[in-house]
């Protein structure tokens, strides 16, 4: 480990960007999965290739 | 015998040379897809069709420069006159000028008309010419959706003058419609599409 | 969630309907793919040692490398099943629905790229952006799947939809090379305007290497996850289309008969 | 019917429809013109204008193609044409070569002009030993943008009211070309000391271009108006 979390340098930009990465992350799979859930109740289960 | 084909859901129908056969039913009961297949511009889901012998689900590239389809759209250009339009489409057949000429007069869309543009035509008038362009790419089954669509009285009298003509000198022509009354002047046999069944009614006296 | 697996000899009940896309399947590979982030986390900000140059701000390229390799598979996924759609006997939806949801995943990482890029060139070369070729051909391409993914937008039916979007898709494949090399060629006529006179490639060691291979593990799990997903998720959506479109069809039949 | 006569066909309808309703001449030509002088108020420095002349030749020239584009399918949606010349089995590669050359044309004809307006609102110069590499652009640059132009012009002209996705189309696509054409036109002019054999590599560029998409395009044209109903 090069330093601790503390001494790190720019950590701004560097959590920033984790941060963000996995914000962005978790907004789209919520939004494939909760589209997911939506439209299950409607369709038949036959019609589900993957089941 | 221009072909039977199972239309739609399963029914069969066809069509003879030099007939004009009216298709009627109401709105969205097939009409227009029965139109559009057999300019093979829809594909055949199941069953077999010909047009001209010429198979609907193998062979559209063959059918497709044979058959003429007018919807409510004519298919001009309205910057352009009358005889340029329908030079235009029939030189994309190959038709020579004179062809054109008989074209133009045959439809009579000629002497002053001719060098009208388009845009400034009644809409009875662009019908014709719409019709000319046809007549000079020489298709040989006219395929109308709603052609009285848009016209007046006076429109309509002309367009079914103008179909039975065309009859005469070998067209063939379907046409959908949804107004009955104009089925006993103009048509040989009616046909009804509903909910995508096909039923020949009583021929119109 | 569990009824997809799990053997019933009763008629289904509501209660053990399938209610997601979610398989058994993908919920190991969500699994495998939370796992893997974590990891990434910690060798990404932790064990990896800071670069001799870049220092810290090498930390960024854990998440831009792995963002970048997902949004350009994504791409390549989508052209690929283009092709399989447009050449393909059977013309099958279900290329297309991939292409669609590749694309949309593409899109979304492609974004994170630029940002997470822009963040990196910032501590490094002290600017946000430089006209160099790998960063204006990406940003090129992702407007250009922009513009895909409108066009997959613009309605008619699923056929007309695939077929149009193949063509897209696949026009993409002669566009991406010939904006690559014109941006190469247009800056190798000027001075590089960098603070640091560093390409952006960096001499790793094993340990930073392993934490871009984690990443792009834990990145490429994630891909297959989301495109699992997302497609099913679209298969419904056009299947719903289609039932709306049966019924408003028997609908007015009935009215006539 | 050779292909190439039903794209000669078309391309001379194309011409003589502009002809009769001058929108090239009457509307974009003067649009490209304020565009040019827009530029220069947004530009004011000296001898700055001067330098990017070319660029700006070529970015007013994208931005009027656009208009262009959506012209040249308006006549055809207009009244159904393009479905009825579809409808007909006219082949879609000669629908697609002879609505390019009509466009390849008019933007030629915009390009003279707008070269003609940075000569006189600019101040660039033409050395007489850079008119062949200036035209070569010209020609090869236009072809380019003529292909891509009509290709996905084709796309959205099915689509009433969805003629905003062409620029976010088309732009990305003619980046090698606004990238190419004016370096070329930089070292035709010799603008900023650029050496005038700078500009032939873009050529190269140009024509590579020119020559994928409109292979490309007369190939995927077809399919892209075939079900555009």
């Amino acid at each position: 480990m090069s330093g601790g979390i503390v001494a790190m340098q720019d950590a701004g930009y560097i959590f920033g960007s984790y941060a963000l990465t996995f914000a962005v992350i978790a907004a789209f799979t919520w939004r494939v999965i909760r589209g997911g859930r939506r439209l299950a109740n409607h369709i038949d289960d036959n019609d589900k290739y993957w089941t | 015998m221009i072909g039977g084909f199972p239309v739609l859901a399963g029914a069969t129908m066809s069509v003879a040379v030099g007939e004009i056969v009216l298709l009627q039913g109401p709105n969205g009961a097939g009409k227009t897809s029965l139109l559009r297949l057999c300019a093979g511009l829809l594909p055949i889901a199941r069953g077999t069709g010909s047009v001209f012998g010429f198979d609907l689900a193998t062979q559209r590239d063959s059918i497709r420069p044979r058959v003429g389809m007018l919807g409510h759209r004519n298919g001009l250009y309205g910057d352009l006159t009358v005889a340029e339009n329908v030079a235009f489409w029939g030189s994309t057949a190959g038709a020579t000028s004179a062809e054109v000429e008989a074209a133009v007069t045959r439809l009579g869309v000629d002497g002053r008309l001719r060098d009208v543009m388009v845009v400034k035509l009644s809409a009875g008038q662009k019908r014709r010419t719409a019709l000319a362009c046809l007549v000079a790419r020489r298709a040989e089954l006219w395929l109308l959706d709603e052609p009285h669509a848009g016209l007046d009285a006076a429109g309509r009298d002309e367009l079914d003058t103008v179909l039975r003509q065309a009859v005469d000198s070998g067209a063939t022509v379907l046409v959908a419609s949804h107004e009955l009354e104009r089925a006993g002047s103009l048509a040989h046999r009616v046909v009804e599409v509903v909910a995508g069944q096909v039923h020949e009614v009583e021929p119109p006296s | 969630m569990t009824a997809a697996t799990t053997p019933t000899t009763a008629p289904v009940e509501p209660a053990l309907r399938v209610r997601s896309s979610g398989t058994m399947a993908t919920r190991t590979l969500g699994i495998a793919t939370i796992v893997t982030m974590g990891w990434l986390v910690a060798f990404g900000l932790g064990f990896s040692p800071a670069d001799r140059d870049q220092r810290d701000a090498v930390r960024i390229l854990y998440m831009h490398v792995p963002t970048a390799w997902l949004a350009y598979l994504a791409f390549v996924v989508t052209a690929v099943s283009s092709a399989m759609y447009l050449f393909g006997k059977k013309h099958s939806l279900g290329f297309d629905r991939v292409a669609g949801a590749s694309a949309e995943i593409g899109v979304v990482f492609m974004a994170l790229t630029l940002v997470t890029g822009m963040l990196w060139g910032k501590l490094t070369w002290g600017v946000y952006w430089q006209w160099d070729a790998r960063l204006t051909t990406t940003a090129l391409l992702f407007v250009s799947y922009i513009g895909y993914l409108a066009v997959r937008g613009l309605g008619g039916t699923h056929d007309q939809r695939a077929k149009r979007s193949a063509v897209i898709g696949l026009l993409a494949v002669i566009e991406i090379p010939l904006v690559h090399f014109s941006v190469r060629m247009w800056r190798s006529l000027h001075q590089e305007a960098s603070v640091l006179d560093s390409d952006g490639d960096v001499d790793m060691d094993g340990l930073m290497l392993f934490s871009l291979f984690v990443g792009v593990v834990a990145f490429t799990l994630l891909y297959v996850w989301l495109l699992l997903h997302r497609s099913r998720v679209i298969a419904m959506e056009d299947l719903l289309d289609d039932q709306g479109l049966d019924r408003a069809l028997d609908q007015r039949r009935a009215e006539f008969l | 019917m050779s292909r190439w006569r039903i794209a000669r066909l078309v391309a001379g309808k194309d011409l003589r429809i502009e002809r009769r309703s001058r929108v090239l001449t009457n509307q974009v030509l003067p649009f490209a013109g304020v565009t040019m002088v827009m530029f220069a108020f947004a530009l004011d420095a000296s001898n700055v204008l001067e330098r990017v002349a070319p660029g700006l030749i070529w970015l007013a020239t994208l931005f009027s193609m656009l208009v262009l584009v959506q012209r040249s399918f308006a006549i055809e949606s207009d009244d159904g044409a393009l479905d009825a010349l579809r409808v007909a089995g006219v082949d879609p590669v000669a629908i697609y070569w002879g609505k390019s050359i009509a466009l390849a044309v008019q933007l030629a004809a915009l390009e003279i002009v707008l070269l003609i307006a940075a000569v006189l609102l600019y101040g660039a110069e033409v050395p007489l030993g850079g008119i062949v590499l200036l035209a070569t652009t010209l020609v090869t640059a236009t072809c380019g943008l003529a292909c891509v132009g009509t290709l996905y012009g084709g796309l959205t002209a099915g689509f009433t009211g969805r003629e905003t996705l062409l620029p976010l189309l088309v732009l990305p696509v003619v980046a090698p070309v606004l990238i190419g054409a004016t370096r070329a036109v930089e070292s035709a002019l010799g603008t900023d000391g650029v050496a005038l054999s700078e500009g032939w590599p873009w050529i190269g560029l140009l024509a590579v271009f020119a020559v994928a998409f409109g292979a490309g395009g007369a190939l995927a044209f077809g399919p892209l108006i075939e079900e555009a109903t």
